[in-house]
């Protein structure tokens, strides 16, 4: 350990201070004043900051091959040797540590810093709200989530962070949980995120016996701690490619790779599980940023970062990582295109982006999809804030054909807000066109095949669209004439400063962030590339096929300006397309929906996904739930009860005994039969202790014939 | 001498009128007699595989059955007839007011 | 069949005899002596307190059902004693007495259940 | 030490709860009908002394009574964990007992004899003794579960479990019958000497296996043999619910890894596709038949059957994590079962009025502290990370797959998930549902509200730390090398 490097060797503070004051707000909350509660919360996260802050500046002050820092603050889950059917494995733990690189440094810098930003924001925009206790408790429960997934230094306490979050999240979508609608959106999103967590669980499960260890790496540690105690995943993948124990492409790898993906588009939303997100917009709009934009839902996209080595030698995995991506950027974009909620509009304007950011990591560009996480966590942020800050000036109106011509009654907002669209349109100088064009190049340049062209193709045509539905939503908030109503208009006004001034803050970022990802072509120095190197795993030479991907510099020069001036001018033609359609044409927008009537049905109710999402899964689930019920009450008492009082009138001198057999046992039995065919639980809980009992004999005959079989066979 | 092989057969004979006896029967002082039925098949099961082994092991195990035995019907009569005083009846199949 | 097996039951049969000796004098000495003033009842057989005629079915009082059972239960536990008795003097090698106190704990759990019966009142017929 | 006495303290917890329960008996004969509360303290005192005895047996720890008993590392774990339950559910109880009305004295002391028939259960290394054992417990169930005289349900659940329960043992000794026949042994150490030179199972021992299968497999609530489960748990008084749930279950599948393990190893390959079926049944069986259960206690029944589903799935395993991660979990999932049904005999109300669902909207403002812990309770059934149900889960998964079973730690996953959604119906319900009825819940008094809490922080505390239980566990496994 290097003297003065305090902040790192209390990196592991970071998550705590949030969680301290998440405790203190959800135990005594409810008797703080609301100064006590900014101070506590804004406060905790503010030094979180700092400290992620310093420990970020003292990490940078390393060698950059030394930029690593992991400590193990207890081991969590000793398991010791275990036999099993694959040998012994010696020493699998767990354990609850932090991992402090290159890449967690830019994740805990985004978090705590647009994090801070939003805290500040939300106690402008919360302060007339019920449970402001509870709201900032919840806040600072997910930072500290958030900060454990980014900080950790191995799978299952990702886990931890990963699961951490979505409660949060289902917490704070159901802020408002006495509307029926948020709380429904807070269940959605919990339920649809559990399937992608069942992914990602078992690709930890699938690591673990694929490697015998979830750390990331054994990098990082003290000098005086023997790393190879600790041994992690890159090391074992390393020593297994030099073994040839691991190849490019082995099934078990493409396996975990897809596993872990599956996982990353449950919170991450991409298609199929992103139908959470734009419902998720039932929560209180800070939430919407910071949750929903800025941080949580890329939680997908640095795990597929973190775990990079691993996609690297799975080239099928990033294969339908890349076409997944570029699927849901353009999928999610034609539906932004028609929404008229102005969150909506963000939220699929979200799925898309993050689908650029999975496409980017598909083609290889691992440094550009974090590229844009990073700038789009500020620009992004800043609409949802802008937005905000517009439906708090029309006393909660999100209706954007209710609104029109706020350019010079909200001018702070408005003016940010206009900044942030430029960057997400990917004009230059902004910071969305450095990211944005960074990933289009690489897609471009990724390979020779069609698939590569096909791919840079979507992600131009989104490129226009995404500035075509900003320009729209710009347009009809912000100029031509006043839709709002007549009552409303007299309220309007612009927000406090606690709201405005991160709004400025944002934008500022939003204009100079790209600008530490400057290409080379442009006669920049790509630092972010270059601080992000040490965590891109590069494969061994003797692994061929995957290195020939970086095209020599002289070559791509020429063609990197093309596609610059493409994309430039697409989105330049999608903003004038706006400008025609809703600015100078009055009412041509109606005529173009009306032309076009189906598919703008379809697009306005999403691809009616919800709809076909509620047939297959949601009512299905309920109906066999249901239909055990009613099978039991329709059939088994219809047929049970009147089938026997027939039976007994027509074959009435038979003897009790056998009139109990075909009542309660025959049909019983019959129906039994046919319920356990048909319907696997509630069936045989008939209450009748001779059904019951029948069961049992059932259960015996089938155990005692298996039993039987088999021991004729081993006779 | 008997060879053991009736015995056992006589005990699945018992065991499976037994059986047949607690799935079909209705009144619960029946179907708890029908149950005894099937413990004194394994009685003679034990008895008959002690003689055919020359172990005492299995009478042994029978003495704890009958024990066994007593005690359930001491136990299981204690609570039919609770049973009886607060519902007056004792068929099988008007027990249901606990199901699905 | 040799005579020394037959010879083996010998005192069973000087047992009998005996035993019916003994009966028949007491028998006769009763009716030789004994007053006598027949009723209805005495005629009848002796079963227990129940009629010996009529519907066997007839309904009795279930505190014949718990007598019973208190009888079954105390009745089968004594069952334990046989194979105690038979192998006796292998649970108490020398001169030690383990067996015997390990079966008086048996009956000393016993009576703490009769204890709890008798305090409990079940076996107060009138209540 | 002489034999006799070593044998004495490898049964000293058994021992020690049977003089107890004795002492209590006789004491509820000559008190006076206002000093009965003494006999509730009584219990206590000995459910304690038997955990306390624990630590005798483990000074023995072989095999005592000629081979009948065994005193390892497993039996002496689930020892302790047995008689930790009845120490809580005593705790739980005292309240409802008094609310209700009922006796006290019989109550706890057939408690405590549930408690030695488990604990024997947990130790037997023989057929004879493990029935013994099995019965014991048994028939102080019946007895507990219709211990609300007056109440039909509860009469009602009583004669299904009696009637049932003895139809099931009776499956048991009739294999156990076979087994003696077919080798002339109910030793299970000597069964697996036997087989170990490679002898294979003949028929009749492999259908005695089958058979006794048939009596644990009703005990631990697995299906097909799983029927019983929901009713009997529904009609029974509240707190021998949470007995049922976790206790029984605990020896059962004790005497399941016991008998499975030593005694017949040699038919693994026999037996496992039994298991594998029947955990994958137990697991769908209770988990979908919860989600639409309205009534609070039957829908844990139905979950508890889901979870032993689970447990299962670590003995189909077939390896040493296997069993550990089922030891682990068994303590999880009967704490925090336990907890939750104390919460449910809290807020039942005379007579059990207050189980339906709807029963329990607004509990989160009315009293805080009783959701936060049924929260934990849920969670932690739900396998929510950091909660100890979680690592549980880990672990079972872990086993399943290491065993190469991804099938079925492919439906664990899917269960889990299935789960989610009715106990966070209850949550959702506790917190953000308001009652249509204005209601105050009673007071939480001490005994209900250390359970509570004793509960809870095992849940939080084992998530977080689990070395120490995993190590014992892993110790425990180990005792079938």
């Amino acid at each position: 350990m290097m003297p003065g490097e305090y902040f790192l060797e209390h990196a592991g503070w970071i998550p705590l201070f949030p969680l301290v004051s998440a405790a203190l707000m959800l135990f005594l909350g409810r008797r703080l004043p609301k100064f006590a509660v900014n101070l506590f919360c804004v406060g905790s996260v503010f030094i979180s900051f700092v400290f992620s802050a310093g420990a970020v500046y003292q990490l940078a002050h390393r060698a950059a091959e030394d930029r690593f820092f992991q400590k193990i603050l207890f081991i969590w889950i000793p398991a010791g040797v275990y036999h099993t059917t694959a040998g012994p494995l010696a020493n699998f733990a767990a354990d609850w540590g932090i991992l402090l690189d290159p890449l967690s440094s830019v994740m805990i810098l985004v978090v705590t810093g647009v994090g801070f930003l939003i805290h500040v924001y939300s106690t402008g925009y919360m302060a007339q709200e019920g449970g402001y206790y509870r709201f900032f408790g919840y806040l600072n429960l997910f930072m500290f989530s958030m900060l454990t997934l980014v900080l950790a230094n191995n799978l299952l306490l990702m886990f931890v962070g990963w699961e951490g979050v979505g409660l949060c999240s289902y917490l704070l979508i159901s802020f408002y949980f006495h509307k029926k609608t948020a709380s429904d959106a807070g269940k959605k999103a919990f339920i649809v995120n559990r399937v992608g967590d069942t992914g990602f669980l078992l690709a930890i499960f699938l690591s673990s016996v694929t490697f015998g260890t979830i750390r990331f790496t054994s990098r990082g540690f003290e000098k005086l701690v023997d790393a190879t105690q600790y041994p992690g995943m890159l090391d074992a993948l390393n020593i297994g490619i030099a073994s040839g124990v691991f190849a490019v492409g082995m099934p078990v790898l493409t396996a975990i790779a897809l596993l872990m993906f599956v996982g990353a588009t449950g919170k991450s939303a991409q298609i199929p599980l992103y139908v959470w997100l734009p419902d998720a917009m039932e929560g209180p709009t800070p939430v919407s940023a910071l949750i929903h934009a800025a941080t949580m839902v890329t939680a997908g996209v640095y795990m597929v970062v973190r775990m990079n080595s691993l996609f690297q030698m799975a080239p099928f995995a990033m294969h339908v990582v890349a076409a997944i991506g570029a699927l849901t950027a353009i999928y999610a974009a034609s539906m932004g295109l028609v929404q008229t909620d102005i969150k909506r509009v963000l939220a699929y304007s979200t799925i898309s982006q993050l689908g650029y950011m999975f496409l980017a990591c598909g083609v290889g560009a691992f440094v550009g999809g974090v590229f844009h996480l990073m700038t789009h966590a500020f620009f992004k942020a800043l609409l949802f804030l802008g937005s905000g800050s517009v439906i708090h000036a029309l006393s909660g109106e999100q209706d954007m054909r209710k609104m029109g011509a706020l350019w010079s009654k909200i001018p702070v907002t408005a003016k940010t807000f206009f900044i942030a669209t430029l960057a997400i349109a990917g004009i230059p100088p902004f910071a969305g066109f450095f990211s944005k064009d960074e990933i289009l190049w690489k897609t471009f340049s990724g390979g020779e095949e069609v698939f590569y062209k096909v791919l840079w193709v979507v992600g131009v045509i989104t490129a226009g669209m995404t500035a075509f539905y900003m320009f729209r939503l710009v347009n009809m908030t912000f100029f031509g004439t006043s839709r709002v109503e007549h009552e409303v208009e007299h309220h309007i006004h612009e927000s406090p400063p606690s709201m405005t001034v991160p709004l400025i803050i944002l934008a500022i970022l939003s204009v100079v962030g790209g600008w530490i990802g400057k290409p080379a072509s442009l006669g920049g120095v790509n630092h972010f590339e270059r601080w992000l190197e040490p965590v891109i795993f590069s494969p061994p030479a003797a692994l061929a096929g995957l290195a020939e991907r970086a095209l020599p510099a002289a070559h791509r020069e020429p063609m990197e300006y093309i596609l610059m001036a493409v994309s430039v001018l697409i989105a330049l033609a999608g903003i004038w397309l706006a400008r025609v359609i809703y600015l100078q044409r009055e009412g041509l927008a109606d005529r173009l929906a009306e032309k076009w009537g189906p598919l703008y049905t379809l697009l306005h109710r999403k691809y009616y996904m919800d709809e076909i999402y509620d047939a297959l899964f949601v009512q299905r689930t309920k109906d066999l739930a249901t239909a055990l019920g009613m099978f039991d009450r329709g059939v088994i008492d219809g047929v049970g009860v009147n089938g026997s009082g027939a039976l007994t009138l027509a074959i009435c001198r038979i003897s009790m005994w056998w009139d109990t057999w075909i009542v309660d046992g025959l049909v019983g039995l019959t129906g039994t039969l046919v319920r356990l065919g048909s319907y696997p639980a509630r069936f045989v809980q008939t209450g009748k202790l001779q059904s019951y009992a029948l069961v049992i004999v059932l259960g015996v005959l089938l155990l005692l014939g298996y039993f039987l079989r088999h021991a004729m066979g081993m006779v | 001498m008997i060879p053991t092989s009736h015995y056992l057969i006589l005990s699945l004979l018992l065991f499976t009128i037994g059986v047949i006896g607690v799935v079909t029967r209705r009144n619960v002082v029946i179907i708890l007699m029908s149950i005894e039925l099937i413990l004194n098949a394994v009685n003679i099961n034990l008895v008959a595989f002690s003689r055919h082994l020359g172990s005492i092991d299995g009478q042994a195990f029978a003495i704890f059955i009958i024990t066994d035995a007593a005690a359930e019907a001491a136990v299981g009569l204690g609570i039919i007839i609770a049973y009886f005083r607060n519902r007056q009846t004792l068929l099988a199949d008007e027990m249901d007011l606990l199901r699905w | 069949m040799s005579p020394s097996y037959l010879s083996d039951y010998a005192p069973l049969l000087i047992h009998i005899l005996a035993a019916m000796i003994v009966a028949g004098a007491l028998l006769s000495l009763s009716v030789l002596v004994g007053y006598r003033r027949p009723s209805r009842e005495k005629s009848e057989a002796y079963e227990c307190g129940i009629h010996p005629t009529g519907d066997a079915r007839e309904p009795f009082s279930v505190k014949f059902y718990l007598v019973a059972i208190l009888f079954i239960l105390f009745d089968v536990e004594a069952i334990f004693l046989y194979p105690w008795a038979y192998v006796f003097r292998d649970l108490n090698p020398g001169k030690s007495l383990a067996g015997f106190y390990e079966m008086l704990l048996y009956i000393v759990i016993l009576l703490a259940g009769y204890i709890y019966l008798w305090r409990k009142g079940a076996l107060d017929w009138n209540r | 030490m002489t034999p006799a006495l070593a044998d004495a303290y490898s049964l000293a917890p058994v021992i020690t709860a049977c003089g107890f329960g004795i002492l209590i008996i006789v004491g509820d004969a000559f008190l006076p009908r206002g000093g009965k509360s003494l006999l509730a303290r009584i219990g206590v005192v000995g459910a304690l002394a038997s955990l306390a005895a624990v630590t005798l047996a483990s000074r023995h720890t072989d095999d005592a009574y000629s081979g009948l008993i065994r005193t390892d590392a497993f039996s002496l774990f689930l020892e302790s964990l047995i008689f930790v339950i009845t120490v809580l559910v005593m705790l739980g109880s005292y309240d409802y007992l008094v609310r209700e009305g009922l006796p006290l004295g019989e109550y706890h002391a057939l408690l405590l004899f549930a408690a030695s028939g488990m604990a024997v259960m947990a130790s037997a290394n023989e057929l004879l003794t493990a029935f013994v054992g099995l019965e014991i417990s048994s028939i102080a169930s019946y007895v507990l579960a219709g211990y609300r005289r007056t109440a039909s349900k509860s009469n009602e659940s009583a004669l299904k479990y009696f009637l049932l329960g003895s139809f099931a043992t009776a499956f048991f000794l009739y294999g156990a019958a076979m087994v003696y026949g077919a080798t002339g042994t109910t030793r299970l150490d000597v069964l697996r000497e036997m087989f170990v030179a490679g002898r294979a199972p003949g028929p009749l021992m492999l259908l005695g296996c089958a058979m006794i299968l048939v009596g644990l497999g009703f005990k631990a609530a697995v299906a097909p043999f799983q029927v019983w489960t929901p009713d009997v748990y529904e009609g029974a008084p509240t707190p021998v619910t949470a007995l049922f749930a976790s206790g029984p279950k605990a020896a059962a599948f004790a005497l399941l890894v016991r008998i499975l393990v030593t005694g017949f190893g040699a038919a693994n390959a026999t037996w496992f596709w039994a298991i594998w079926v029947s955990a994958v049944l137990t697991m769908f069986i209770g988990n979908l038949a919860a989600l639409t259960q309205n009534n609070v206690k039957r829908m844990l029944a139905y979950s508890s059957i889901a979870h032993a589903g689970y447990l299962l799935v670590a003995l189909a395993a077939r390896s040493e994590i296997g069993i550990a991660a089922l030891l682990y979990y068994l303590v999880v999932y009967a704490l925090v079962t336990l907890g939750a049904f104390t919460i449910i005999t809290h807020l039942g109300e005379p007579g059990e009025r207050r189980l339906e669902i709807d029963a329990y909207a607004g509990l989160g403002t009315r009293q805080p502290f009783t959701a936060f812990c049924m929260t934990i309770f849920l969670l932690s059934l739900l396998g929510l990370p950091i909660t100890a149900g979680f690592l549980g889960k880990f672990y079972i998964f872990d086993s399943a797959l290491k065993a190469q079973l991804p099938g079925l730690a492919v439906m664990l996953a899917m269960n889990s998930v299935i789960g989610a959604y009715y106990y966070l119906r209850l949550v959702r319900v506790m917190y953000f549902t308001e009652p249509e009825q204005e209601w105050t819940p009673e007071p939480v008094t001490a005994g209900v509200g250390a359970v509570m809490f004793l509960t809870a922080v095992a849940a939080l505390g084992f998530g977080l730390f689990p070395g120490p239980l995993m190590t014992f566990a892993t110790i425990s496994a180990q005792s079938f090398r």
